[in-house]
């Protein structure tokens, strides 16, 4: 029994010592290296030391995180943390992350930080904390600009209505059918790819936020003559940055600079950069 | 408690949702798959070699691949087809061309004597093929496309990523808002080891019931 | 509808996830294979209880979608265990846990070939269990499994594909991203199959050019 | 004259059926043995309990005056005290002519991997096996060549004894003879053997004693010249049936 279980354990070191050279032979070796420590941004950090803070994201949520070629993001979020970056002369490294996986992620500690366009919202404020909010939005009902129909006769007519899975439109998608309408909700991986089911068809309608619509309409006029906002949902929510409960002395930074970026008229210029002004 | 009484019901629809995907693709995997075998060994030049580019493609293409090509892509082309639909016909063409496999590979198995003897009778080329050739053949194969249908229940978990509302799809979202992982997967890998085990059962029922009139036992043994 | 260009500003970046999806097709493999082996060593050679035991390993590993098996093991196991593993290792450990189940079964089926008078002949000349298990039995059953074992590295690298679940940097979900980032679909998708399908007939072209090296004339027609 | 094999009252049953009902026998350092009698009559699962192959229900089998039934029995050191040849060869299939002889002795033995090759020739020599075959596998060798390499890496072992499990039954008529006269040769070197064969001239050419055996025990033994005044009427019964082979391959 013994030997079986040793062989096992063999097995399982050289198979994740094979994987794990091959992918550190193609990323940098500070990039693939675990650097969490628990409490490591809990406290003032040593002098002369550099800060290194691993950046979370979801690289499929135009305007705030998109992937480019070179395998860097860009986007709103993705500025808004460099700034702060610079301001403290932070090294940041970007780590692109699946939405569903990124909150248990920041946890664990493969991340320190996720700014890509989180709500926040009191599921994840018992695992994770949150900065002041950055950004503020509605939930918003689109259809088809041909269609005909109004918003209560679209909830009830059987028909898909598109969100992103896991998102708050999601959760809002489960609100309206637990308040009683009648439709199927049409859960995808992305905002962009819901936005797609409603144009081709397949969904009557799209639950969106104001974050993600307004500046996508922006940056594709033809869109935005097909579709048309019937309704706004609920009450605002709002953007921040997700650090982990412990990391006091991140968040307070984090803080500071967040407040000072949005007092400058940098910010608007900013914002309007990304089509969210 | 309260999130018990919420996840059930919605797990249970996700059920039916995932009951409804493999109730309709098996048939179609099947007959698919015994069409594209029997044209892969009938087929001739032509009909032959599409069957045989076919199968080669939907068994090389991950069906997490196809599942994406379906129901993204196609609309580039101007086809439009539902979440549902979509998952449906990507399972139907994966298990059809594994299937094909298995029938082909039986059909070869039927030995030469059988079809003289339906020449000697009279009976022309097809009805060679579907009255003496295709039923041995499928008996053969049965065990292959058996557990072929298992894997589809399996991998029909994969339609959540375009978006059909499906037992894991459901148990997503629930970790997604409530954070019970354990409870919530630790649940659904016990219903999909009951719903296997119950298949398997069921299957193995079934090839006892067709093994005597099969007249080679020996490929019958798991 | 955007230009079909501006994906191929991105095939660098696709074609660098073929690492990841090759170190998860590796270490699966390899794990499944130490896995693999020792459940079928135990199944032919060892005793009931134990037998009995693995045997629950194995319909576990085979019975539940792996969809499942990494969200299970992901959110809930490791963690419960007080392992910190990430999404890539998470991917790797249940790939070679599952593959483990299913290489059981190859190993099993070749161990059984390997005939039985073999087996007496190696007592006969005074060879312990352990000796003629690693000087007999297993240089022909690792021969004779390597068409099966082929097979699986082509099973194992289409399931690779799953671990965009976990959002692994792997091939598929770099293509989502460019998906998302070009508003192409059709173009993305279609590439990444026909990578998946390059990787699987360089993988099994491997396999064949090793089973022909290994291969010893007419062992095959020996066994049964 | 030592006594290499005893075996006292040998019982096996496979289930229902009773193969060795009480079988016993004697094997002394330089006899040649032969064992016949009816197909089913337990000849071939006695030999194989001897070096337990096939472990005994009952009965004491001692080898070189060493117990091995007895369980605190070294059965490995044991074994290697015994050659066994059998009736379908057993060579492993992935090791040429010469690998099946140097495994036995660089494995179990724990001779150098020089030693073990230059023993191999030489005893594949004595079993005529020339040097163009040396490094052929077994899927390549006719049945006859295989039975001779077979016997040789049995014989490679410097064992006290040589068992053979009816080594030509499932040999070509007239390939067997090439592997009767290596055991022949063998057996006129002065090396102790037990053989189970239906050839009856090569018995009676060969034997020193010949051992009847049936139902599951040896009913009687003699020597060739003594097979003609058996005592009881089973064992008249069964050479009756035989005598049609009395002119054998070798006479």
């Amino acid at each position: 029994m013994g030997k079986i279980l040793a062989f096992l354990l063999l097995g399982i070191v050289i198979g994740l010592a094979a994987g794990y050279l091959l992918v550190s032979s193609v990323t940098a070796p500070s990039q693939n290296k675990c650097l969490y420590e628990a409490g490591k941004f809990s406290g003032v950090p040593k002098k002369g030391e550099q800060v290194v803070v691993v950046y979370g994201f979801d690289a499929n949520y135009p305007p705030f995180t998109v992937m480019q070629p070179n395998g860097t993001p860009i986007g709103f979020d993705v500025d808004v943390v460099n700034m702060i970056a610079k301001k403290y002369g932070w090294k940041i490294i970007y780590k692109p992350w699946d939405w569903s996986t990124i909150v248990t992620a920041l946890e664990k500690g493969d991340l320190d930080i996720i700014a890509s366009g989180m709500t926040i919202t009191s599921a994840r404020s018992q695992k994770i904390w949150f900065s002041i909010p950055y950004y503020s939005y509605v939930h918003q009902i689109v259809a088809r600009r041909n269609d005909t129909r109004s918003l209560s006769k679209i909830l009830n007519s059987g028909d898909y209505i598109a969100v992103q899975s896991g998102s708050t439109a999601d959760e809002w998608a489960d609100r309206l059918l637990k308040a009683g309408y009648k439709f199927k909700k049409l859960g995808l991986g992305s905002y962009t790819s819901a936005l797609k089911a409603l144009l081709d068809g397949r969904a009557s309608a799209f639950i969106t936020d104001s974050a993600f619509l307004g500046p996508y309409l922006k940056k594709n006029p033809d869109i935005e003559n097909k579709v048309k906002v019937l309704g706004n949902l609920g009450a605002p929510y709002n953007y921040a940055i997700a650090t982990r409960p412990q990391d006091k002395w991140l968040r307070d930074k984090i803080n500071a600079a967040l407040e000072e970026l949005m007092d400058n008229p940098k910010w608007n210029e900013l914002l309007k950069k990304w089509g969210l002004g | 408690m309260g999130f018990w009484l919420e996840f059930i019901p919605s797990l249970f629809m996700g059920l039916l949702t995932t009951f409804e995907l493999v109730a309709i693709s098996a048939p179609l995997g099947v007959t698919l798959g015994v069409a594209l075998g029997t044209a892969r060994v009938y087929g001739g030049k032509v009909l032959g070699s599409i069957a045989r580019a076919f199968s080669a493609l939907f068994r090389g293409f991950p069906l997490i691949v196809t599942l994406f090509l379906v129901f993204f892509g196609l609309p580039e082309l101007g086809i439009y087809l539902s979440p549902i639909i979509s998952a449906i016909l990507s399972f139907s063409l994966c298990s059809g061309a594994y299937i094909s496999e298995y029938v082909r590979g039986a059909i070869l198995s039927v030995d030469e004597g059988q079809s003289l003897a339906a020449e000697s009778i009279g009976m022309s080329k097809l009805q060679e093929v579907l009255y003496i050739v295709l039923p041995q053949a499928i008996r053969r194969a049965i065990l292959g496309i058996s557990n072929e249908i298992v894997y589809m229940i399996q991998y029909s978990s994969l339609a959540f990523a375009i978006g059909v509302q499906e037992m894991y799809s459901v148990a997503r979202t629930y970790n997604s808002l409530y954070f019970k992982s354990f409870e919530i997967f630790s649940l659904l890998a016990v219903i999909y080891l009951a719903i296997t085990a119950l298949v398997t059962l069921i299957f193995r029922k079934l090839r006892k019931r067709i093994e005597p009139y099969s007249d080679s036992k020996a490929e019958f043994i798991e | 509808m955007p230009s079909i260009y501006s994906f191929f500003r991105y095939i660098p970046f696709v074609v660098e996830g073929t690492l990841w999806t090759i170190s998860l097709v590796l270490g699966g493999l390899v794990i499944g294979f130490f896995i693999g082996l020792s459940l079928a060593l135990v199944q032919s050679f060892g005793g009931e209880r134990l037998k009995k035991m693995l045997n629950i390993y194995i319909w576990f590993f085979r019975g539940t979608p792996l969809l499942v098996l990494l969200s299970l093991f992901y959110w809930a196991v490791f963690p419960s265990l007080g392992l910190e593993l990430s999404p890539l290792e998470t991917s790797i450990a249940v790939l070679g846990m599952r593959s483990g189940a299913y290489q059981s079964q190859i190993f099993k089926d070749s161990i059984n070939s390997v005939d039985y008078g073999q087996i007496l002949a190696a007592r006969s000349i005074g060879m312990s269990n352990r000796k003629l298990i690693s000087y007999i039995v297993l240089p022909q059953a690792l021969r004779i499994s390597i068409p099966a074992w082929s097979n699986e590295y082509a099973v194992i690298l289409k399931d690779s594909a799953i671990c965009f679940a976990l959002g692994v940097m792997e091939i598929l979900t770099r293509v989502r991203y460019v998906s998302t980032a070009t508003g192409l679909a059709l173009l993305p998708y279609l590439f990444a199959g026909v990578l998946f399908f390059i990787l699987t007939f360089a993988g099994t072209g491997v396999m064949d050019f090793v089973y022909r090296r290994a291969k010893i004339p007419g062992m095959l027609e020996g066994l049964r | 004259m030592k006594v290499v094999i005893k075996a006292e009252n040998v019982w096996k049953k496979y289930g229902s059926t009773i193969a060795l009902r009480g079988a016993s026998l004697e094997l002394r350092e330089g006899e040649t043995k032969v064992i016949i009698g009816p197909s089913g009559a337990g000849k071939s699962t006695f030999l194989k309990c001897l070096n337990l192959l096939i472990r005994p229900d009952e009965g004491r089998i001692c080898i070189d005056g060493e117990e091995i039934t007895s369980l605190k029995a070294d059965i490995i050191r044991l074994r290697q005290k015994i050659g066994f040849v059998f009736q379908e060869f057993n060579l492993f299939h992935h090791l040429t002519a010469v690998g099946n002889i140097t495994i036995g002795l660089t494995k179990v033995k724990g001779m150098s991997k020089e030693d073990a090759l230059e023993k191999a020739k030489r005893v594949l020599k004595m079993v005529h096996i020339g040097e163009d075959l040396w490094n052929k596998y077994p899927a390549q060798l006719s049945g006859g060549q295989k039975q001779r390499v077979a016997i040789a890496r049995a014989l490679a072992m410097d064992p006290l004894v040589m068992l053979y499990d009816e080594p030509t039954s499932a040999l070509d008529p007239g390939l067997s003879s090439e592997v009767l006269l290596v055991i022949k040769d063998l057996s006129e070197r002065g090396i102790t053997s037990l053989v189970v064969t239906h050839e009856m001239g090569f018995a009676y050419e060969v034997a020193d004693t010949i051992a009847i055996m049936n139902n599951g025990r040896i009913i009687e033994e003699g020597s060739p010249e003594e097979m003609e005044y058996m005592k009881t009427k089973e064992a008249r019964n069964i050479l009756n049936r035989w005598n049609g082979m009395k002119n054998g391959v070798l006479a």
